[in-house]
């Protein structure tokens, strides 16, 4: 099977929406959602026969375009798609009680969304990903401003502008690549790129690093990720966190393996990452409001992310990915949560805890939050320890401090929000979830407990997409 | 007297950081010019006298990179869902003053002229400058016109609705069709003859797939501007 | 007349140095004006900038548009690729910017702001 | 012969200049718009008129080009004029040209 399906079927469902629009209200949820899990199928179908495949589009590489499968990315496709099948069955017991306005438009832009994150991660054309990096942002700025509340819409402005600067910056850098190396395909650019003057490199280097910089909520350039975290509907915002800012970041470190192999910025975005975990903790410490609360949260836990692959060895990029892998795990969990939370009690203050009286979204909240912390027997503790350790080996103390500090800082408030969930005031009656959500929030929090507690049903599998991650195969 | 004023510290840190950032990138482009490489175009000219039709352009644009393009209608289609969910409401609302003389007469001389030629890019965009995007904004700037200069007139949503429908599920299933019957995905499964080079007939699914991009594009283009046009009194 | 123009390296410079300055204009619009849709002009010009600085760099003063006339002849050709890569950039900055007027349009229905720095109801 | 369409394309030039500077110094819309409108339709004539010259065989298509740009642009000037005047716009001094003087 073609691993362009994971491209065209969303297309192709979005594009026949009004079609299917005739066949009843239901059509559209129930199709979309029955792709994805035919995607879900098509990624294992891929993970147990090949493996690896070249997959071309139109002519032959290196002029045309063409989609590499390997593990790790094919890693990611699965956990994508597999994120948006949950997200969907999620949603379709969700929405009898509050639908969103306008469904089929948000059916088309959640498979948009996932269309492009899978191209992002599977294309080896530097074109072809500007080109899925745009329709993931539109596909984001209009999901961040869905609701068309006036801070919906800020976080849609705010969001558009810092995507569209960004879009320029990496356009600028795609056509100096052009230029000097005459290629657009990755594998062509990577053997050209050590033989370039020093200056072109320095510049097309940091146009990319400004370019993915605002994408990957790096730190000078994630002033905008509160507030659209704030302004979108929390139910997005889990998407947000799981699969788009994944996404670039895989694309970030994939071409930065590919041009620079042997690590000529490594130390530099080594300390930019773990300067922009603290600086996202300690801001995230003064939060009240939730969402905008797990937005610092979320940053922390990319930074960390991206301070693991920076160190550009296989061990750290293995921690890396365990982190992925917990973090977007996680995150669904607790915005998932919340949205249950904000339905019930129309706000968003951390004070509203305290009135949380429904035992099991306790419970999910709680696992979530340890996870994320890195609590052992959780999934978070194992990428934690490993990012650590792989630091310990390489000598840099500074960094192992500065980690363990934002970590402290993280759990001051952690258990701020513990403490309002078990010191309730009982005085609500039991808020009720029904058992597709209980199943989907109890299967999710059981992923972080077995993945926290046998890290080696994965790790042998991470350890291989880590050495061809590093190995640059385009 | 306002010149000093404007000239705040804001201003004057957006000066001096925007220029020491352009000054730097013009030296080192100056410093280092391009040297005269074998560039991937032209491994695309040598490919397009084979698998091709006379525009190089289009053939790049729909054929040799035309994952790019199925990408790039798919953004002008969120773009388009995107401007009519924002501006959805009050759809009855119209323009309330009626356009003068002028307009609607020379609107009635305009209109096929633009619309023919719109429509002749649009065709022969494999054979001369031109093709299916630029026709397809030609097509919707037709409309454009029609819609100021008559503000009774509203072009029926369903009509545009299926055209964009059609044009659309229609790329995606030429694209599939490819993948069907040779593995490749957006395979050129017409086999150009090239002793039809140059032709008007010639070239496989180009002309085709790029007559299609015409409509899509047009139709959203025209989707986007009724929308914004719709709105344009009230705010 | 004028045949100092019909040398690449004149013609070389002039396209780095005026399509920077443009980029220039634009990001320096982009740090300081405050009005949303100024914000966005100044960012449509940086894109253009960039389109003129590909365009202008790849542009042979010898060679022909890229339209054959007969299917063997491959020399004295522009590079098609620019051509084809500016044509899907500009469509894409466009559908960006027709998004972004209407969101600003939307939000200032909503709360009568075109600043972006009176943008601010959730930061406390 | 080329020295007279060099001639025609610098007037034609020139007048876009003109035209340029005008947008910013007149004080408010109509003028704005006048001055935007018409020193831009002679532009274009001298512009073409100096190619015609220089290109003979190209002359059909230019002598299309102009006719087309003469019916267009008084038009669209027109149209922006009676949308400017119904939504309310007045002979005086606008924000525009505060911020340049």
């Amino acid at each position: 099977m073609s691993s362009v399906l994971f491209v065209a079927l969303p297309l192709l469902f979005g594009f026949s929406t009004p079609i299917l629009g005739y066949f009843g209200k239901n059509a559209v949820a129930y199709v979309s959602t029955l792709m994805q899990l035919f995607l879900l199928y098509l990624g294992f179908d891929l993970l147990l026969n090949e493996g690896f495949s070249i997959e071309l589009i139109s002519i032959a590489p290196p002029l045309g375009i063409s989609f590499v499968v390997t593990k790790v990315s094919l890693l990611f496709v699965l956990l994508f798609t597999s994120v948006m099948t949950l997200f969907s069955l999620y949603y379709l017991s969700y929405r009898s009680e509050k639908p969103y306005r306008d469904e089929s438009k948000f059916f088309i832009l959640i498979n948009m969304l996932l269309a492009a994150s899978i191209g992002l991660v599977l294309s080896s054309d530097i074109f072809n990903i500007y080109v899925f990096f745009e329709i993931a942002g539109i596909s984001a700025y209009i999901l961040s401003a869905y609701e068309k509340s006036s801070s919906a819409l800020e976080a849609g402005i705010k969001y558009l502008i810092t995507g569209a600067v960004a879009s320029i910056f990496l356009i600028f850098a795609i056509v100096l690549i052009y230029i000097y190396i005459g290629s657009l395909n990755l594998g062509i650019i990577a053997q050209h790129f050590e033989l370039l003057p020093f200056q072109i490199k320095l510049l097309i280097s940091i146009l990319l690093l400004i370019g993915f910089g605002f994408k990957v909520e790096i730190f000078p350039l994630n002033f905008w990720v509160s507030d659209v975290y704030q302004g979108s509907s929390t139910l997005v915002n889990a998407l947000f966190s799981a699969i788009v800012v994944k996404a670039y970041l895989f694309v970030f470190f994939h071409l930065l393996y590919l041009f620079l192999p042997h690590g000529e910025f490594s130390l530099f975005l080594i300390y930019l990452g773990a300067f922009s975990m603290l600086a996202a903790e300690v801001a995230g410490l003064r939060q009240s409001h939730l969402k905008r609360l797990f937005a610092y949260s979320s940053l922390g836990q990319v930074a960390l992310v991206f301070t693991a692959f920076a160190l550009q060895n296989t061990q750290a990029i293995q921690a890396a990915l365990f982190i992925v892998l917990a973090h977007s795990v996680a995150k669904m969990g607790i915005f998932f949560a919340l949205a249950l939370i904000e339905k019930e009690h129309e706000s968003m203050e951390s004070e509203t805890l305290k009135s949380l009286n429904s035992p099991f979204l306790r419970v999910i909240l709680l696992i979530s939050m340890l996870s994320l912390l890195g609590i052992p027997l959780f999934a978070g503790f194992v990428g934690k320890l490993l990012v650590l350790k792989s630091l310990a080996l390489e000598g840099m103390l500074p960094i192992i401090m500065m980690i363990i500090l934002a970590s402290l800082i993280e759990a001051v408030y952690y258990f701020k929000l513990a403490g309002y969930m078990f010191t309730s005031d009982k005085r609500r009656d039991v808020l009720k979830v029904t058992w597709a959500h209980k199943t989907i929030l109890a299967f999710l929090s059981l992923l972080l407990l077995i993945i926290g507690m046998a890290p080696f049903l994965l790790s042998e599998y991470l350890f291989e997409a880590s050495k061809l991650m590093l190995g640059g195969v385009s | 007297m306002s010149i000093k004023r404007s000239l705040s510290t804001l201003t004057l840190s957006g000066f001096t950081l925007s220029a020491l950032l352009i000054l730097s990138f013009i030296n080192i482009l100056l410093q280092n010019v391009a040297t005269n490489i074998e560039r991937a175009g032209d491994g695309l000219l040598k490919l397009n006298s084979s698998e091709g039709v006379a525009n190089v352009v289009t053939t790049v644009v729909v054929y040799f990179r035309g994952f790019d393009t199925l990408g790039e209608i798919a953004v002008l289609f969120i773009a388009s869902l995107g401007v009519g969910l924002m501006l959805e409401r009050n759809t009855e609302c119209t323009i309330k003053v009626q356009s003068n003389f002028m307009l609607q007469s020379a609107s009635k001389l305009l209109f096929p002229i633009i619309i023919i030629f719109g429509l002749y890019v649009m065709i022969y965009g494999h054979l001369s400058p031109g093709g299916g995007f630029q026709g397809g904004v030609l097509v919707a700037s037709a409309v454009l016109l029609l819609l100021i200069s008559n503000k009774d007139l509203e072009v029926p949503h369903a009509v545009i609705s299926a055209l964009e429908t059609l044009a659309g599920v229609s790329y995606v299933l030429i694209g599939l069709m490819g993948l069907l019957l040779s593995d490749v995905f957006l395979f050129n499964f017409l086999s150009p003859n090239i002793a039809d080079f140059g032709l008007l007939l010639s070239g496989g699914i180009i002309p085709i797939v790029y007559i299609i991009v015409g409509i899509k594009v047009g139709s959203e283009m025209g989707f986007i501007v009724q929308n914004l046009l719709k709105r344009s009194d009230d705010v | 007349m004028f045949e100092f123009f019909n040398s690449p390296e004149v013609i070389n410079i002039i396209v780095i140095i005026g399509s920077m300055l443009l980029f220039f204009v634009g990001l320096f619009g982009l740090l300081t004006q405050k009005h949303i849709i100024k914000i966005f002009m100044s960012i449509a010009i940086m894109e253009t900038a960039v389109y003129l600085f590909f365009i202008g760099s790849l542009f042979k003063l010898d060679a022909i548009a890229p339209i054959m006339k007969v299917a063997d002849d491959t020399s004295k050709f522009n590079d098609p690729i620019p051509h084809a890569m500016i044509l899907t950039a500009i469509v894409i900055a466009m559908a960006v910017f027709a998004l972004g007027v209407s969101f600003a349009i939307e939000y200032y229905k909503l709360s009568g702001k075109t600043n972006i720095d009176t943008m601010n109801e959730m930061r406390h | 012969m080329e020295i007279l369409a060099y001639f025609f394309i610098l007037i034609g030039v020139l007048s876009f200049l003109i035209s340029a500077i005008g947008l910013l110094r007149m004080p408010e819309l109509y003028t704005r718009m006048h001055i935007g409108t018409k020193a831009t339709t002679m532009g274009t004539f001298f512009v073409v008129l100096g190619a015609i010259v220089l290109q003979p065989s190209w002359s059909a298509e230019l002598i299309l080009l102009t006719i087309f740009i003469f019916m267009t642009n008084p038009l669209s000037s027109s149209v922006i004029a009676r949308a400017a005047h119904t939504d309310g716009a007045r002979l005086e001094v606008d924000d525009l040209d505060k911020d340049i003087r």
